[in-house]
């Protein structure tokens, strides 16, 4: 919806004493994982009463931490914050939270504890195992495969990549004959699917780190008219689409509106009871595999 | 005093003795330099096949040619920009936006109060050009009337298309642009995804684009005055040439060409996102100076324009082939770039042998 | 007689310089006239007022005696009035035929150009022009800026126009060239073509012109019948006194081997030797082509010489870079000064004071007064004519940017002075002032190395006079012995041996 | 006979009775021009106070100063190149690399065969931006030497560089650069984070380097030479000025000032990651032209420059303070842009009623 402008008119002229205001941070809605994020978030933060700032940071700490700097001006309430890398973030959090704004994160981690009140994620490492499980029952096995992986600032690429060869690895038939950082970029994934098809005519299957990664191998795949096992991450709509129609074999879903409606749900107990959290701050969520059993029951990131 | 040196002199008019073969030196290093991006492409594909087998197969170089396609396109309509002297930063972001436009069209059609409208492939495809070339002319308007130097215009034009792109959908993707036989808007893929004859559609149309702007460019009374203006504006304007209309048109076509090159990206992935195609603008730019066109206007060729994005493009897919981690991609695409234009040292001195007043 | 083509009262500001005030000029029908007045009297504003490219202040034109608009190039042409401006206004990237046709191209078909009879044409006209050899496939920025102008030429005659407006097109043009260009605009006149025609060479235009009109300071002065004129008349009205010190003579005495060439080869030249002694003007005479300017720059350290010797004030010179050439004292003042010698985007005072602009710091920062006093003492030195010394360069009138390049060249102390062209498209009052100067500065002990492609003007001014020809020394003379049919015959000799070959 | 001539032109070098007059015209006329920029800043502030309350704070403007500090300065070292007619895409690049190579330093030190070093964080600093001047000195001498055009030099040095700065971290980010005492580097903190007399370091940083580049440019040779290669290459060759060294000069200074640039970002984040800087460089030239430097050479300031940066930067903070969604926020950022320089037209033409030579 329109919300991301929602609080332009009234906020400043007269800033409230104690701030209504939730600002949402997260990487670019281009993909609908983060786009479902912010809707979510947005969403409950407005049913409880706050106004709402979402913005994107493309990826970018640096535009990240010129984000946060507003919000510390704009004397938000608490941050929701995706964040834009592990490492680079932590000392605008840290700002934030001298300023005493508090910080809920989502979806990805930092590499440093004490600093953001909650780190809300989805369990990668079991997920990506889920992933791994199905993509070498698909495989039968054996055969030769390729990854795609994600933006190496991004923990989770790693957490992911990681999970996957737990598994895979395993199996001695198993042969990864590419590896490719496709930044979770669907265009991208595309190109390098198709010449690294090229070098490997032999490919039988396609792990990606993410869904649009995915979608993009799919392309590639569809166009080479090809039977490849393509299988994703994140259970977004259009992948699971695509389950239904026999195209991409499986994705593995995180919870991410759950896991944004937990943020802001957080954030508001936090709020209210003056700054203070019964929840630890690592929080994960576990995943479930997405396949053509359970597609069906699979809406906006959430199985039913 | 004036009969004395009459005869004399017009003897002194006639060229050199040495003249011809010099004449033929200059040509033969003009023609090296023109076939400089051929020889680096050249080197490129041995190195590369001696690397990996899988290389040099007619099903990769398709494949490869494929994917240089949306470049040269993009880069075509640039070149024309720069023959003029200016530039354009928007042809990303005006490829993405006509993704978008089209994009949305073919997902969810045509709202309106009352209803609801599809339109058929290819009406919606040429919609989307017609969108992409009116962004092209507004940059030449503010170009041309509101005197803003290209790079500013293009540049402000880049973050105005992005941003209208991204609202287009509130950010969002059109994930399934198949349409539906009930809607009569189904075959979207033929442009991205399909091939004729064993050559895949949007490498014929990369053909067809520059077939057409080397008409254009070399036989056309408009391309000459493409020339003109980057040769010396000035005189343009004294010699009665409407410069200002020559520029808007070049502006146009670059947004078209930037439209189609984002449509065939858009057919080809079968999604369309507002980030679609974004910093793809310094790709095209550098494959037109690749291939020899002088960013101060005046100077290049397409045939030039089109090398440079073969070399872009075979050298960036054959990175991937060969297994070269991403980081190594980028220094050696840099290094490739910066060498291809190095060999342009020698044949320099060469060509600067001959005919020094060269600017 | 009636006039074909009439200024009325027309004014031209440029903020707060009046170029034009109230001039009332006519130029005659199928007539050839002439324009003559000093640097900056306003008759390229006149002219490029009359061809449509620039819009007068106030008054009106008249085309057969009815008021017309000509508010573009373009709308001039539909006219039949046609203009060669001043500076060059070609397209250095495009090729001879590409050049004339640019605009106005022929089409086959309807949709493309018709090259084959654009080249036709184009090798058509420059036969009239007596160049008929030229390649139609260069580009015309590597053609030397003489036979730019005659493709310039060249462009103008290709149109049918009724009123031609000629704007100094000789000033690059050898004796012969001029002399073919004369044939032609005898032709134009025949076929009741109205030229007017803009020249510095009295000499020259005396012998075509029909009418006169004299310029100065904005205003038009006098305006007669050719044959009612003579030099010094003309002279009298444009510099309004007697025209008897044209050029000055150097008649100090010869000192010190300041300048010696020995054997130098380049590109465009080969085995030139010379020497120019303190308080010697020494004069290259040659045809365009010469080889005289890659002789030049050559010196000057811009073009690498291939073998051969440079000594100045008896030291071998053997770095040969620019730096190192201007350190040894010599100074070169270029033919193309919007070329090689202005930068246009600065003012007159940072051009004057570019070279030696290091001299005026104080702990290493410029210091403002010393520039400011520094530019204005040559300013005055050279009477160069300004709206300021913080004004742009390109607001001056060409002679006056001429004697910016010439004032940044004496500031660098040279003790020979190297003048390629100097007097190219001066006035007879800025050539006087020139040839005095290089007499004077001869007088004070410096050597100058002049080119010029005008007989009388070498002769006049000349101690010595060097004859160029196909890159080669072909003869010397000294003021006393040198004639005009020798300089000619010089100038031509070796190709024409060469020719043989 | 010499006398003659002394006394008469001494009479014509006066200046024309209404010159002052029209001198004052002229100088009124650039000062508008230069002031464009700035128009355009208190236009932005004032729209953006009577949103929203927060704008006008005393912290707001020192904040926003603050993130305009690291686009100014590179920005400043962008425009030397561009005053001598070139063009540096590659200080995005430098940024990151300088910045990966300090943080190593920082974070796991220099390692060598039989130990390990840590220099202090000045050294560490020190040796950030001799980097980024190599970098930038590489640039140079490709252009010069290997007569490289400067657009395609730097673009293959923004490749080569980035891919460099991720290949020293094989693509991760070096998260703590905090030091220790024991190593004796600590203190990374105070030129991105620290502040002094209430105003951020790298504010004072920001100043410093902008008031060298002024009296660099306006106040010594080298500065005028720099206008002068811009202005006409073969002129100021003609003049004895080293134009290659000029040149090359002016990319070791660019590519300094975004090495200094890069390190101000790092030691903001405390973490140097490879991709830090990327694109920046678009937004550095559209400061330096927004500013009135033209990219064909020869004219343009520091000042304007560093306005043209705040007019960026406080426009992009104001957006996002103001709570427009990302989307409008790159409209309205591209419009903005364009805008500030259509203002130009106005002032063109009246510049042009008054000095129509000028080109
Ligand atoms: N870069 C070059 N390479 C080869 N030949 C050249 C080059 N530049 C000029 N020439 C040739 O060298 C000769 C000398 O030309 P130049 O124009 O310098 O002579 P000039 O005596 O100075 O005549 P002008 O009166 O036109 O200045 C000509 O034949 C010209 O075509
Ligand atoms: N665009 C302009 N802006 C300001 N002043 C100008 C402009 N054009 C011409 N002038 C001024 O108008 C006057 C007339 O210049 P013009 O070019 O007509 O002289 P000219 O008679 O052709 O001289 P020359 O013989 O040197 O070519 C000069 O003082 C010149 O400085
Ligand atoms: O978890 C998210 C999603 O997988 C997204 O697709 C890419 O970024 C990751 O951080
Ligand atoms: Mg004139
Ligand atoms: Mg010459």
């Amino acid at each position: 919806g329109d919300d991301s402008a929602s609080s332009s008119g009234d906020s400043g002229a007269s800033a409230p004493a104690a701030s209504k205001l939730i600002v949402i941070i997260t990487p670019s809605p281009d993909n609908v994982f983060f786009k479902a994020e912010q809707d979510a978030a947005s969403a409950q933060a407005k049913k409880l009463g706050y106004e709402t700032l979402v913005l994107s940071h493309d990826d970018d700490p640096t535009k990240q931490s010129q984000e946060i700097d507003t919000a510390i001006s704009r004397k938000a309430a608490a941050i929701i914050l995706d964040n834009a890398g592990a490492d680079a973030s932590v000392t605008a959090i840290q700002r934030a939270k001298d300023a005493g704004i508090p910080t809920f994160l989502v979806d990805r981690e930092i590499n440093k504890t004490g600093v953001a009140v909650a780190q809300i994620v989805s369990n990668n490492a079991q997920g990506a195992g889920l992933g791994g499980q199905e993509f070498a029952k698909l495989m039968g096995n054996k055969g030769e495969y390729a990854e795609l992986t994600g933006k190496p600032t991004d923990t989770n690429a790693g957490v992911r990549s990681q999970g996957y060869h737990g598994v895979l690895d395993q199996f001695p038939d198993l042969k990864m004959v590419a590896q490719q950082s496709a930044n979770w970029d669907q265009a991208e994934a595309l190109q390098k699917t198709q010449t690294i098809l090229q070098a490997h005519p032999n490919i039988k299957g396609i792990i990606a780190g993410n869904d649009t990664m995915a979608l993009g191998a799919w392309a590639a795949v569809q166009a080479a008219k090809k039977d490849i096992v393509v299988v994703g991450f994140d259970g977004s709509p259009d992948v699971v689409a695509s389950i239904l129609k026999n195209g991409i074999k499986a994705t593995v879903l995180q919870p991410a509106s759950k896991i944004s409606e937990m943020a802001v749900d957080q954030a508001d107990a936090y709020i209210k009871a003056g700054g203070k959290t019964d929840q630890p701050e690592k929080q994960s969520v576990d995943c479930v595999l997405v396949n053509p059993d359970n597609a069906k029951s699979v809406t906006d990131f959430a199985v039913s | 005093m004036t009969d004395t040196h009459v005869a004399a002199p017009a003897k002194t008019a006639a060229p050199p003795p040495d003249a011809p073969r010099n004449q033929a030196l200059a040509k033969a290093a003009l023609l090296l330099l023109r076939g400089r991006t051929l020889v680096v492409l050249v080197l490129l594909i041995v190195i590369f096949s001696a690397i990996s087998g899988e290389y040099l197969t007619q099903s990769n170089l398709i494949l490869m040619t494929k994917h240089v396609a949306i470049n040269a396109i993009l880069a075509i309509g640039v070149t024309f920009v720069i023959l003029t002297g200016g530039i354009d930063l928007s042809v990303g972001s005006i490829a993405g936006l006509a993704s978008m436009v089209s994009g949305g069209l073919l997902f969810k059609g045509l709202n309106f109060p009352g209803g609801t409208v599809f339109f058929s492939v290819a009406v919606v495809i040429l919609i989307g050009i017609v969108v992409g070339a009116l962004v092209g002319a507004v940059n030449g308007v503010l170009i041309t009337r509101f005197k803003v130097a290209p790079f500013i215009a293009t540049l402000g034009m880049l973050y105005v298309a992005r941003g209208l792109a991204q609202l287009h959908s509130n950010g969002g993707t059109y994930p399934d642009l198949a349409g539906t036989d009930a809607r009569g808007n189904t075959g979207f893929h033929f442009i991205g995804v399909d091939s004729l004859l064993g050559i895949p559609v949007a490498v014929w149309i990369m053909v067809l684009v520059a077939v057409a702007a080397i008409v254009v460019t070399t036989k056309t009374p408009f391309g000459r005055r493409i020339f003109a203006v980057g040769g010396n504006e000035r005189a343009a304007v004294l010699s009665g040439i409407r410069v200002n209309r020559v520029k808007i048109a070049v502006y146009v076509i670059s947004g078209a060409c930037a439209a189609l090159a984002g449509l065939l990206l858009t057919s080809e992935l079968g999604a369309a996102y507002p980030d679609t195609a974004t910093t793809y603008e310094l790709n095209a730019i550098a494959a037109a100076v690749l291939g020899g066109t002088a960013l101060a206007g005046g100077r290049g060729t397409i045939i030039g324009t089109v090398m440079g994005a073969f070399v872009i493009g075979f050298l960036s897919d054959g990175l991937v082939l060969v297994g070269v981690s991403t980081f190594w991609q980028s220094v050696v695409k840099g290094a490739v770039i910066v060498f291809a234009v190095i060999t342009e040292q020698a044949q320099q001195r060469l060509q600067s042998g001959l005919t020094k007043r060269t600017a | 007689m009636t006039g074909v083509l009439e200024a009325i009262d027309i004014s031209k500001n440029y903020g707060g310089v009046r170029a034009l005030k109230d001039v009332t000029f006519t130029a005659h029908q199928g007539k050839v006239n002439v324009l003559v007045g000093e640097n900056g009297a306003g008759k390229s504003t006149l002219m490029k007022i009359l061809s449509g490219s620039e819009q007068p202040t106030s008054g009106e034109i008249r085309l057969d005696g009815e008021p017309v608009v000509l508010g573009s190039p373009r709308a001039a042409q539909a006219l039949g009035i046609g203009i060669i401006h001043q500076e060059l206004s070609l397209f250095p990237n495009l090729s001879i035929a590409e050049n004339m046709f640019a605009g106005r191209e022929l089409r086959r078909g309807g949709l493309f150009v018709d090259t084959a009879e654009q080249r036709r044409r184009a090798v058509e006209v420059l036969a009239r022009l007596g160049q008929g050899h030229l390649s139609l496939d260069t580009a015309v920025g590597d053609f030397p800026i003489g036979q730019q102008q005659l493709v310039e030429i060249g462009r103008a005659l290709l149109e049918d126009v009724r009123v031609l407006i000629m704007d100094e097109p000789t000033s690059a043009l050898s004796n012969h060239e001029v002399d073919v260009l004369f044939g032609v605009m005898a032709d134009l006149r025949a076929q009741d073509v109205t030229v007017i025609y803009i020249s510095h060479k009295l000499d020259e235009f005396r012998r075509i012109g029909d009418w006169v009109t004299v310029f100065r300071d904005g205003s038009l002065v006098a305006h007669e019948s050719m044959d009612k004129t003579d030099t010094g008349w003309i002279v009298r009205q444009m510099v309004g006194r007697d025209p008897d010190s044209l050029y000055v003579r150097n008649s100090s005495p010869v000192g010190d081997l300041l300048l010696e060439v020995r054997e130098l080869t380049a590109p465009g030249f080969h085995d030139v030797s010379l020497s120019v002694r303190a308080g010697e003007v020494v004069g290259i005479y040659g045809l365009m082509g010469a080889g005289r300017t890659e002789l030049m720059e050559c010196l000057m350290g811009m073009r690498k010489a291939e073998a051969g010797s440079v000594a100045v004030r008896g030291k071998p010179e053997t770095r040969g870079t620019v730096q190192a050439r201007m350190a040894a004292g010599l100074a070169l003042v270029p033919e193309d000064r919007q070329r090689d010698g202005l930068v246009q985007t600065m003012s007159v005072r940072d051009n004057i004071l570019l070279a030696t602009v290091a001299r005026f710091t104080r702990a290493g920062l410029l210091s403002g007064g010393a520039e400011q006093r520094t530019a204005d003492a040559k300013v005055r030195e050279l009477a160069i004519k300004s709206p300021g010394l913080a004004a742009a360069v390109t607001s001056l009138s060409g002679g006056n940017q001429q004697k910016v390049v010439l004032a940044r060249a004496l500031l660098t102390e040279p003790v020979v002075l190297l003048l390629d062209e100097p007097t190219r498209g001066i006035d007879v009052g800025a050539k006087s002032q020139i040839a005095a100067l290089m007499a004077d500065l001869a007088a004070q002990g410096f050597g100058v190395l002049f080119i010029s492609s005008e007989l009388a003007e070498v002769m006049a001014m000349a101690d010595r006079v060097l004859v160029m020809a196909r890159g080669r020394i072909t003869a010397e003379f000294t003021a006393q012995n040198v004639t005009e049919e020798a300089l000619v015959t010089a100038s031509a000799s070796e190709s024409v041996l060469e020719g043989q070959q």
